[in-house]
């Protein structure tokens, strides 16, 4: 077994998030994420500081770790200088590298990150753009979403929208040039083999829960099953 | 005793500083008494009760003042120093309004300030009505005034403990020590003033290590009801009642826990004085990592200094309640009187 | 007593804020969902000001959706904003002003970790050179376009067509303020009035005669969450967040939200449409929505822009009562017109329509 | 649910003033050693029914304490009644008859034996 606060702590995010806890709970008092999941980043916090080696495979793991929304508002307040949800972060990257998010429903939702937003950067130079946000995936949007897809020339054009096309502005179309620099990046600082680490385990597990896979896109069992499922057990 | 000879300026007219004026002047030393304040008594005087028997603060106050009425004690009220030097073994002191001052050796007992509320933004002290401190909870003992700013009583008050202590955003790191006690001391005190009222004391931990302090709890639990939730309150905020609403973990159920409030007091901790800091700068006294003066021996000189003959008492070196600072101020005493006596100088 | 206790806390929270020269960095979202609004932004500061502000097409998404969805690395993320400020050197600018929430507290983060591990800062050289030749210096000057149009606000001001007053009865207008996160929550002296008692927002709408409310979440989270929204099965978690800010201000009848991230202004729009829909709950007063509008909105309704040119008309939840208060007049024609007057077709089923 | 995929969610924040205490109230008025309690934990750790679930009478008396009712009256029912965690508690809490009168609470004010 691989000793994973070694492998944490080559993460600078968990070096900066945790000095010492003293379990007080402001964090979670004012956590979303714990007012709406069976969740606690304090005791989160506080496995992670015994540095048993069990149990932070058991939160690399879990679905525990994917509770947080990053809102960083535990920042603001740990009388330890903390950052809870650094450490959360530091937890969730290690736990793609080696393959765990899929044991869990909630980590399994990674690959449905990296096919939209991933690959949204690379498509568009944006992580979200009107034209990728389809209305069939986002009904909270509402009627005027809809409307705005319909419509989109004539909408952005009056305030000022420069859509699909180059120069300054708005949703301008970005040069190729730029997304082949976001590629270099990417590849350099191991954003490539990330993403390619989340396809890799993804496509295993779709196999053994015996789900379509596609190599592209979102239009695949494993995409719609990790994009919708919820076992309701993430609450009481 | 045979007769001493010697001048010795205490800094600092509180607790510790009057209590060493009284015992020095008894044993025949000359002393000079600087207090900044016009008025003697530090932080006691604005004590109601002391724990852990409540016995009125005035009490220990009319004592020491008596103390120090003595020939030998010569008062400068009103008054402080700036900085000293060293000649040969003769203290220089300058003082604020001009006086230079020769002395033989010096106490400090520069005290500590009252942590200010303010500063912990989130629990909105200067900006909501009823967010009080430990202070100014006394202050309503004494004036008999305990009430809400539009005049009514209190129905359901939290207590914060930790405000300004154990508490790196705020730069301190250590335990006051003495907050915990103050907070059943005065959840008893409100329950006994407002029989009606729900009283909740929001602790991390009960440091209740001094001599009847946990039977003070246990009195609070057992006699009084008052609630013990364990977390640190996160947020302050108000609703359109002008109610407080408080947000906590109850970390012993695991869960976020939200409260209405009409008043809520906080637990404002000790820090090194800013005079205390200005002398320590001026005269290159070491300080330990909580800013406080760093005694030269953790157990065996905790009344001495870096600099020989310069000496301290009381909570310049440390948080400690009145029973330690007098116990501490009279240690003082028995160093310099073997420092003058051993012709140490 | 309350004023003077934020006061205080403002005071110790003043942020220096350039004058001129800005290089500007837009926002996914706000683009994708307020164009209006960064276009506003543009237009006054250039044409109503005489400022110089320049926008480089070459510059992307900051990654920072993707770093906060887990999926972009740490150093990745360094290197994309590194060629933004490269970006900005070889466009001869030292101010950045940045339109997104989420961006600014990424910069404010990264220059922060570089400072605690300049190691970090040497590697993310070495990665950008290597990855695209570029070079770069940090900004000498931060500012989130809330703290620029905060910087104008008496300008504004000055030039004011409709304050926020209702016209009738002569009353400021209630605002509920709503601060990104990431403005100032990780690091309080980069925002205008620190973490707790934001002064960017607030300033704004008292400097055009509205009044702000202090009420019991408002320091919570909008609920976006990034994988909660992102992914359609965790959407509950950014709805019940959403649901339980606008119980708690509702109480205090706000005439509109006023929000400096254009994710909790999308979210604060679209949510209160989903709960209605699920639940029929409604936040406003005779069963209204509450309209949610971002600063830029605000600040070109204040100095009299025609509302359809700043976007207004393409939130779920309409303004037109907000408008009326104000004793705004717009003309209904124009609202779904082309920029070159051509007639659109006219949405259905808006709320407040 | 069915249109959009997601649905509100219950809050798990413990809303002090709109529980219900009348059930703690009603145990504190007959065994007022309850007010003692130091939450250390001994009864669960010494607890029959705590060593083979994840029972936690500690966790009980905080529940009742808060008003998280719904709670306690499913998991009270899984006590034993054997009173170990009387004979370990520091604080002479009687915690035994504290299940006693919770049951007794429950039925009276809920209708509902447990």
């Amino acid at each position: 077994m691989e000793n994973y606060i070694d492998l944490l702590k080559q993460d600078i995010r968990f070096e900066e998030g945790l000095n010492a806890c003293m379990n007080c709970g402001v964090c979670t008092a004012i956590c979303p994420a714990a007012e709406f999941y069976d969740y606690d980043p304090r005791k989160i916090i506080d496995s992670v500081q015994t540095g048993d080696n069990e149990e932070i495979e058991k939160l690399l793991k879990s679905e525990t770790i994917w509770y947080c929304g990053e809102c960083m508002s535990c920042k603001t307040r740990c009388p330890r200088g903390n950052t809870p949800a650094f450490v959360i972060m530091s937890l969730r990257t290690l736990s793609q590298k080696l393959g765990f998010f899929t044991e869990s429903e909630k980590g399994r939702q990674q690959f449905a990150i990296k096919r939209t937003v991933g690959e949204n950067i690379f498509k568009y130079g944006y992580c979200v753009a009107t034209y990728a946000v389809r209305p069939e995936m986002h009904l909270e949007q509402g009627p005027i979403w809809e409307y705005i897809l319909n419509n989109t020339y004539d909408v952005y054009e009056r305030l000022g929208g420069q859509i699909n096309e180059l120069g300054a502005g708005p949703l301008r179309r970005i040069p190729e040039d730029a997304k082949e620099e976001l590629k270099k990046i990417f590849e350099v600082t191991g954003a490539t083999e990330f993403f390619n680490t989340i396809e890799e385990h993804s496509k295993k597990k779709a196999s053994e829960m015996g789900l379509q896979f596609s190599n592209e896109g979102i239009d695949n069992e494993y995409f719609i099953e990790v994009y919708t499922a919820n076992s309701g057990k993430h609450t009481t | 005793m045979p007769d001493m000879i010697g001048n010795v300026v205490v800094v600092g007219g509180g607790t510790a500083g009057m209590e060493a004026a009284g015992q020095l002047a008894k044993a025949g030393l000359s002393v000079t008494l600087i207090e900044k304040e016009n008025d003697l008594g530090g932080h006691l005087k604005e004590w109601y009760h002391l724990f852990p028997d409540r016995r009125p603060g005035d009490e220990v106050l009319n004592y020491l003042k008596n103390q120090i009425i003595h020939d030998n004690i010569k008062l400068l009220t009103g008054n402080s120093v700036g900085g000293f030097q060293k000649k040969g073994n003769d203290f220089i002191l300058n003082t604020s309004n001009g006086e230079v001052i020769k002395a033989d050796a010096v106490l400090l007992t520069t005290g500590f300030d009252l942590f200010k509320s303010e500063r912990k933004e989130e629990y909105g002290y200067g900006i909501y009505d009823n967010v009080i401190s430990s202070a100014d909870l006394e202050m309503m003992f004494r004036e008999k005034e305990l009430r809400l700013k539009n005049g009514e009583k209190p129905g359901k008050i939290g207590i914060v403990h930790c405000v300004g202590s154990r508490d790196e955003k705020v730069g301190n790191i250590y335990c006051s020590k003495l907050c915990c006690v103050t907070a059943v001391k005065q959840a008893i005190e409100l329950k006994e003033t407002l029989r009606d009222c729900k009283v909740f004391c929001f602790y991390m931990d009960m440091r209740m290590g001094g001599a009847l302090y946990e039977e003070m709890y246990r009195d609070a639990q057992e006699k009084y009801g008052i609630g013990f939730i364990r977390g640190k309150v996160s947020e302050v905020g108000i609703n359109i009642s002008n109610k407080l609403i408080i947000k906590v973990e109850d970390t012993l159920a695991g869960r976020p826990l939200k409260m209405e409030l009409d008043m809520l007091v906080l637990m404002a901790g000790m820090e090194m004085s800013a005079g205390g800091t200005k002398l320590a700068e001026a005269g290159k006294l070491k300080t330990g990592e909580n800013r406080f003066f760093a005694p030269a021996d953790n157990h065996l000189g905790s009344n001495q200094s870096n600099i020989k003959g310069l000496f301290y008492a009381g909570t310049c070196t440390a948080p400690m309640n009145v029973t330690e600072t007098i116990s501490h101020a009279r240690g003082a005493v028995a160093d310099i009187i073997n420092y003058l006596k051993n012709n140490e100088k | 007593m309350e004023n003077e206790g934020k006061k205080r806390i403002w005071s110790e929270y003043q942020k220096e804020i350039a004058d001129d020269h800005y290089f500007y960095v837009r926002s996914c979202i706000r683009q994708s969902f307020f164009p209006g609004s960064e276009q506003f932004f543009l237009n006054f500061l250039r044409n109503d000001l005489g400022k110089d502000v320049f926008e480089n097409p070459s510059h992307t998404t900051c990654t920072g959706i993707g770093y906060h969805g887990d999926i972009v690395p740490l150093s990745t993320i360094m290197t994309v904003v590194a060629r933004h400020f490269a970006l900005m050197k070889e466009s001869g600018y030292k101010n950045i002003a940045i339109s997104c929430v989420t961006s600014f507290g990424i910069y404010t983060e990264l220059i922060e970790t570089w400072k605690h591990f300049p190691d970090e800062l040497e590697k993310t050289r070495e990665y950008l050179y290597k990855a695209t030749g570029r070079e770069f210096d940090i900004p000498e000057n931060m500012a989130h376009s809330s703290d620029i149009i905060y910087k104008f606000r008496n300008e504004i001001a000055a030039r004011s067509k409709n304050l926020l007053v209702n016209k009738k009865t002569g009353e400021p207008l209630i605002v509920v303020e709503h601060i990104g996160c990431h403005y100032s929550k990780m690091f309080p002296k980069y925002g205008v009035g620190g973490a707790e008692f934001p002064r960017v927002l607030s300033g704004m709408i008292e400097a055009w005669g509205g009044e702000v409310v202090d009420y019991p979440e408002r320091r919570h989270c909008c609920g976006f969450g990034f994988r909660q929204y992102l992914v359609q099965a965790n959407r509950g978690y950014s709805l019940s967040n959403t649901a339980k800010k606008f119980s708690s201000m509702k109480p205090y009848k706000p005439d509109f939200v006023i929000t400096n991230c254009p994710g909790c202004n999308m979210f604060m729009d679209k949510w209160q449409y989903t709960i209605k829909e699920m639940e029929g709950t409604t936040y406003g007063v005779d069963d209204e929505s509450i309209p949610v509008l971002t600063y830029e909105e605000v600040a070109g309704l204040v100095l009299g822009y025609n509302p359809w040119d700043l976007g207004l008309q393409f939130h779920m939840v309409q303004s037109e009562p907000l408008l009326k208060k104000m004793g705004i007049e717009f003309d209904k024609e124009n609202k779904y017109k082309t920029k070159d007057g051509r007639q659109m077709p006219i949405p259905q089923n808006l709320i407040n329509a | 649910m069915y249109k959009f995929g997601f649905s509100l969610t219950k809050a798990r924040v413990i809303n002090y003033e709109s529980n219900d205490r009348s059930i703690v109230d009603f145990i504190l008025e007959r065994e007022p050693s309850l007010n003692l309690c130091i939450e250390c934990g001994g009864c669960s750790a010494t607890c029959t029914t705590g060593n083979y679930t994840n029972f936690s009478l500690r966790e009980i008396h905080i529940l009742l304490k808060r008003g998280e009712n719904e709670q306690v009256r499913d998991k009270i029912k899984q006590c034993m009644l054997c009173g170990k965690c009387s004979l370990v508690c520091p604080r002479g809490v009687n915690t035994r008859n504290v299940v006693f009168l919770a049951k007794q609470a429950f039925q009276k004010f809920t209708g509902h034996a447990v």
